[in-house]
């Protein structure tokens, strides 16, 4: 019979509109501002630089190795290597950024920076709602807006946080011991080092 | 100068303005357009005579004007498809180039 | 000798004149309607509605579309390389000239015999279609004839050659 | 009193007239009476807007609108203003005369036809002898405006837009006309108000309205379609085909033009509704006897109101229609039956009243649907259409 379908068609979209007045589970609209789904753990939208302790400028844990701006796919970083060297949070002399820009309007969010630092200084944040009037000063984040302390990390990704931590402690540890070690082999034996323990630093 | 000799006046204009357009223009359907305004200028004719006429309650300027635009139409529908059949064959709608027998 | 009669009968003229000279064949056939929408107004004031109507009805609606389907699908709407040679434009110019001169002295000497001016005549929708049905029956029946056979005729010629031999 | 609140506008404007010296009163006549109009209907447009986007939302399992104002009603202000401050375009090699006075001629052509509407009881603007065929004549008047639109912008995707919106008018204004003519043929007259005149009596409580007879109903489904079909509106939205050529015919507007199109359309689908309303529904007249004391326009409004819903509805459900679908059900399908339908009306009015009319009447009306739909059918094999990557 013709428009046979047509009437079934017409019925399946009437009990969709009436239903929807009836029964809330029919809408799949989350009203965004007021109702927020939950994030996932693996939500990741632009990077920021990590620092340790209190102190932003001070603890930032980015040596300024310019891997992550070679690397950007869409060369969306822009590094200045700083001149001189300053103690990094556990003390040691390092570079550290004089200038640390990244234009989130030209990331695409890939991710590749995280995974080249070697120093784990530059990780994926979650924050989306960065929306600005300035159209072209407004997107591009500077050393200031990028530097978020490691408890925000740990806020924001614990599973992957605490890795990075247990990581970096027990590099730190290694280093030490290698340091005490290496003052006390000084102590024990004043001769200049061997080519051995080079290749074991390696 | 009458009402009417005014109507008659312009519909004579129409005319030549489709002549003219009908002569010296030289594709197709701006051929048939000008033949159009001739037929156009005839009903004028006819509308102005049946309303300056001695016996408007006969209708017969109406109906001859209805069915000549009738007329009009089909002979607009066969002429443009005609066209069209033309331009298939000859790639052209320029009357001085469909001079080939040649189907 | 109305002014409503002097403008309407200015946009006519004006609309099938572009018409007839312009270059750009959709201008001339957009003229061609402007023209013939006046043409009905005319039709209208002189009382005739229904012709009036059917007018705009067949050509703005039917005609003016049609000629602007056949200008696009023959690919004509760009001004082509004027081919013909003036002196034939100009005879053809002439032609009408001399064409609108014989009319012209027609209406002017002919009109003063015809110098019937009764009060407006009424055309009501009924009456036509009365007199359509009654006296006018025959050619009401020949025009549906024809313009059946005009329908069928313009599709036969404007199918596919390939499938009508089919 | 119901005589006066349903006459309420009529006496106003007589009352207002009286104020005015005699020389200006036609032209005063005339802007009181078109002015409600260019008001009313827009504001309808504005409604609708709203009302068939949250509609279709909620057909969809979706909220729709609901941020501007108290439930949204406000997003057509919103909209408007968007309209109205966003860069005008005109592509650099657009015809610019015809360009601009395409969305124009719509939305005249558009208005123009309501001036044959009857809107209430002694509501209507022009009570044309020759009403119904006016309608027609003006609304052809779209099909160019269209193909102006389309062809101005010299962008492929309008000109393709116009060439389809043009052949599926001209298609379906056949089956549009032939439609009303069995209206016109029971009613003897081609105006409107007589038209409505003969519907607006009662057979005891139950109306006389045209769609209440096997004629009238095939000639109303007919009309709708088709109508469908000529305001360019889901399933038959070929023309402006979204995921194919963007917008049609007016895909290089934007801003106020853009509005102006958008409003031209929204129009001519009410006119159309009006119309069919006129024909078949009683125009202005109450469904029931007993209701006559409503005000006639509150009765056109609510029709039309509920052939809108109608439309809406059908838009959230189907999906769009081919070409050579459209063209073969509008030939092979509308235009017989509608014919078919002429020769029912005739048959109708020679059999004297009684049973047997309508048993005749609805045979020849179903056989000839069932007929039909079977010659559409054939030569077509309709199996079930698996999905590879669908379970």
């Amino acid at each position: 019979m013709l428009g046979e379908g047509i009437l079934k068609g017409l019925t399946e979209t009437a009990r969709n509109f009436l239903g929807s007045y009836v029964s809330k589970d029919r809408l799949t609209t989350i009203q965004f501002p007021e109702e927020r789904l939950p994030q996932i753990e693996a939500t990741r939208d632009f990077p920021f630089l990590v620092y340790d302790g209190t102190e932003w400028e001070a603890g930032l844990r980015c040596v300024s190795c310019q891997i992550c701006e070679k690397e950007c796919p869409p060369k969306c970083i822009y590094i200045e290597k700083s001149k001189d060297k300053k103690p990094d949070a556990t003390g040691k002399l390092q570079f550290y950024p004089t200038t640390f820009n990244i234009d989130i309007s030209v990331c695409m969010s890939c991710q590749i920076c995280v995974e080249v630092c070697p120093f784990d200084a530059i990780k994926m944040n979650v924050e989306f709602e960065m929306s600005s009037e300035d159209r072209f000063g407004g997107l591009l984040l500077r050393k200031e807006q990028l530097a978020k302390s490691n408890e925000y990390y740990n806020k924001i990704h614990p599973t992957e946080a605490t890795a990075v931590d247990a990581a970096l402690a027990e590099e730190r540890a290694k280093a030490e011991a290698k340091a005490r070690q290496t003052t006390e082999a000084k102590a024990a034996t004043p001769a200049p080092m061997a080519t051995p323990e080079a290749g074991e630093t390696k | 100068m009458t009402p009417m000799s005014g109507y008659l006046l312009l519909s004579a204009l129409l005319f030549s303005i489709g002549l003219a357009g009908a002569l010296t223009r030289r594709n197709a359907i701006l051929v048939l357009i000008g033949i159009e305004l001739m037929l156009n200028a005839a009903n004028l004719n006819f509308i102005a005579f049946w309303r300056y006429g001695p016996h408007p309650e006969a209708l017969t300027g109406i109906m001859f004007a209805i069915f000549s635009i009738s007329v009009a139409a089909a002979e607009a529908a066969v002429g443009l498809s005609i066209i069209l059949a033309v331009y298939r064959h000859s790639k052209t709608t320029d009357l001085d180039q469909m001079n080939s027998m040649k189907g | 000798m109305t002014i409503t009669f002097l403008l309407l009968a200015a946009t006519t003229i004006t609309g099938t004149a572009a018409a007839m000279s312009l270059k750009n064949l959709v201008h001339c056939v957009l003229a061609l309607t402007l023209g013939l929408v006046s043409l009905a107004a005319l039709y209208l004031q002189l009382g005739a509605q229904f012709v009036g109507f059917t007018q705009i009805l067949v050509y703005v609606g039917a005609v003016a579309i049609l000629a602007a389907f056949a200008i696009m699908m023959t690919r004509s709407a760009e001004p082509a390389v004027l081919t013909g040679s003036s002196s034939f434009r100009v005879s053809g110019a002439l032609i009408a000239l001399v064409v609108f001169a014989v009319l012209g002295w027609a209406v002017w000497s002919g009109t003063g015999a015809l110098a019937v001016l009764g009060p407006e005549p009424e055309a009501p929708v009924n009456e036509i279609g009365v007199a359509l049905m009654h006296r006018f029956v025959l050619p009401l029946e020949i025009i549906g004839l024809l313009l059946t056979a005009a329908l069928i005729g313009a599709g036969i010629l404007a199918m596919d050659e390939t499938r009508r031999t089919k | 009193m119901p005589e006066m609140i349903d006459q309420i506008f009529v006496l106003l404007k007589h009352w207002l007239l009286a104020y005015v010296p005699a020389a200006l009163q036609p032209i005063v006549s005339a802007v009181l009476s078109v002015v409600p109009v260019l008001v009313a209907f827009p504001l309808l447009f504005a409604i609708t807007t709203v009302l068939e986007r949250k509609g279709l939302g909620r057909m969809q399992n979706r909220y729709g609108p609901n941020r501007v104002g108290p439930f949204g009603i406000l997003q057509p202000m919103a909209d408007g203003i968007k309209s109205l401050t966003k860069e005008d375009i005109i592509p650099r090699t657009a015809d610019q005369v015809v360009h601009f006075l395409a969305p124009v001629m719509l939305v005249i052509a558009s208005f123009v036809v309501y001036s044959v509407l009857p809107i209430g009881k002694n509501m209507v603007l022009a009570n044309l002898n020759a009403g119904v065929l006016f309608f027609f004549a003006v609304g052809s008047m779209v099909e160019l405006s269209v193909f102006m639109a389309g062809w101005s912008s010299r962008s492929k995707y309008s000109l393709l837009g116009a060439m389809r919106a043009i052949a599926q008018m001209i298609s379906y204004e056949m089956p549009l006309v032939l439609a009303s003519v069995v209206v016109i043929m029971a009613a003897g007259s081609l105006s409107t108000v007589a038209i409505v005149n003969m519907q607006a009596g009662y057979t005891g409580i139950w109306p006389r309205w045209y769609v209440f007879t096997p004629w009238g109903l095939t000639g109303f489904v007919i009309f709708m379609i088709a109508a469908t079909a000529e305001s360019n509106r889901c399933p038959f939205d070929m023309p402006e085909g979204e995921s194919e050529i963007i917008a049609g015919y007016y895909i290089e507007y934007s801003g106020f033009k853009f509005a102006l199109f958008f409003l031209g359309e929204y129009l001519g689908m009410f006119a159309t509704s009006a119309m069919a309303i006129t024909l078949f529904l009683g125009g202005w007249a109450a469904p029931f006897s007993f209701l006559t004391w409503i005000p006639s326009y509150v009765w056109f409004f609510v029709k039309l109101l509920i052939i809108i819903m109608a439309f809406i509805w059908v838009r959230g459900t189907l999906p769009r229609l081919r070409m050579d679908q459209l063209m073969n059900f509008a030939w092979k399908f509308m235009l017989p039956l509608s014919i078919i339908n002429i020769v029912g009306a005739g048959v109708w009015h020679l059999i004297p009243a009684g049973f047997t009319r309508w048993l005749i009447d609805s045979l020849l009306v179903i056989v000839s649907c069932v007929l039909l739909s079977r010659g559409i059918r054939r030569g077509k094999s309709f199996h079930v259409r698996t999905y590879r990557f669908a379970s």
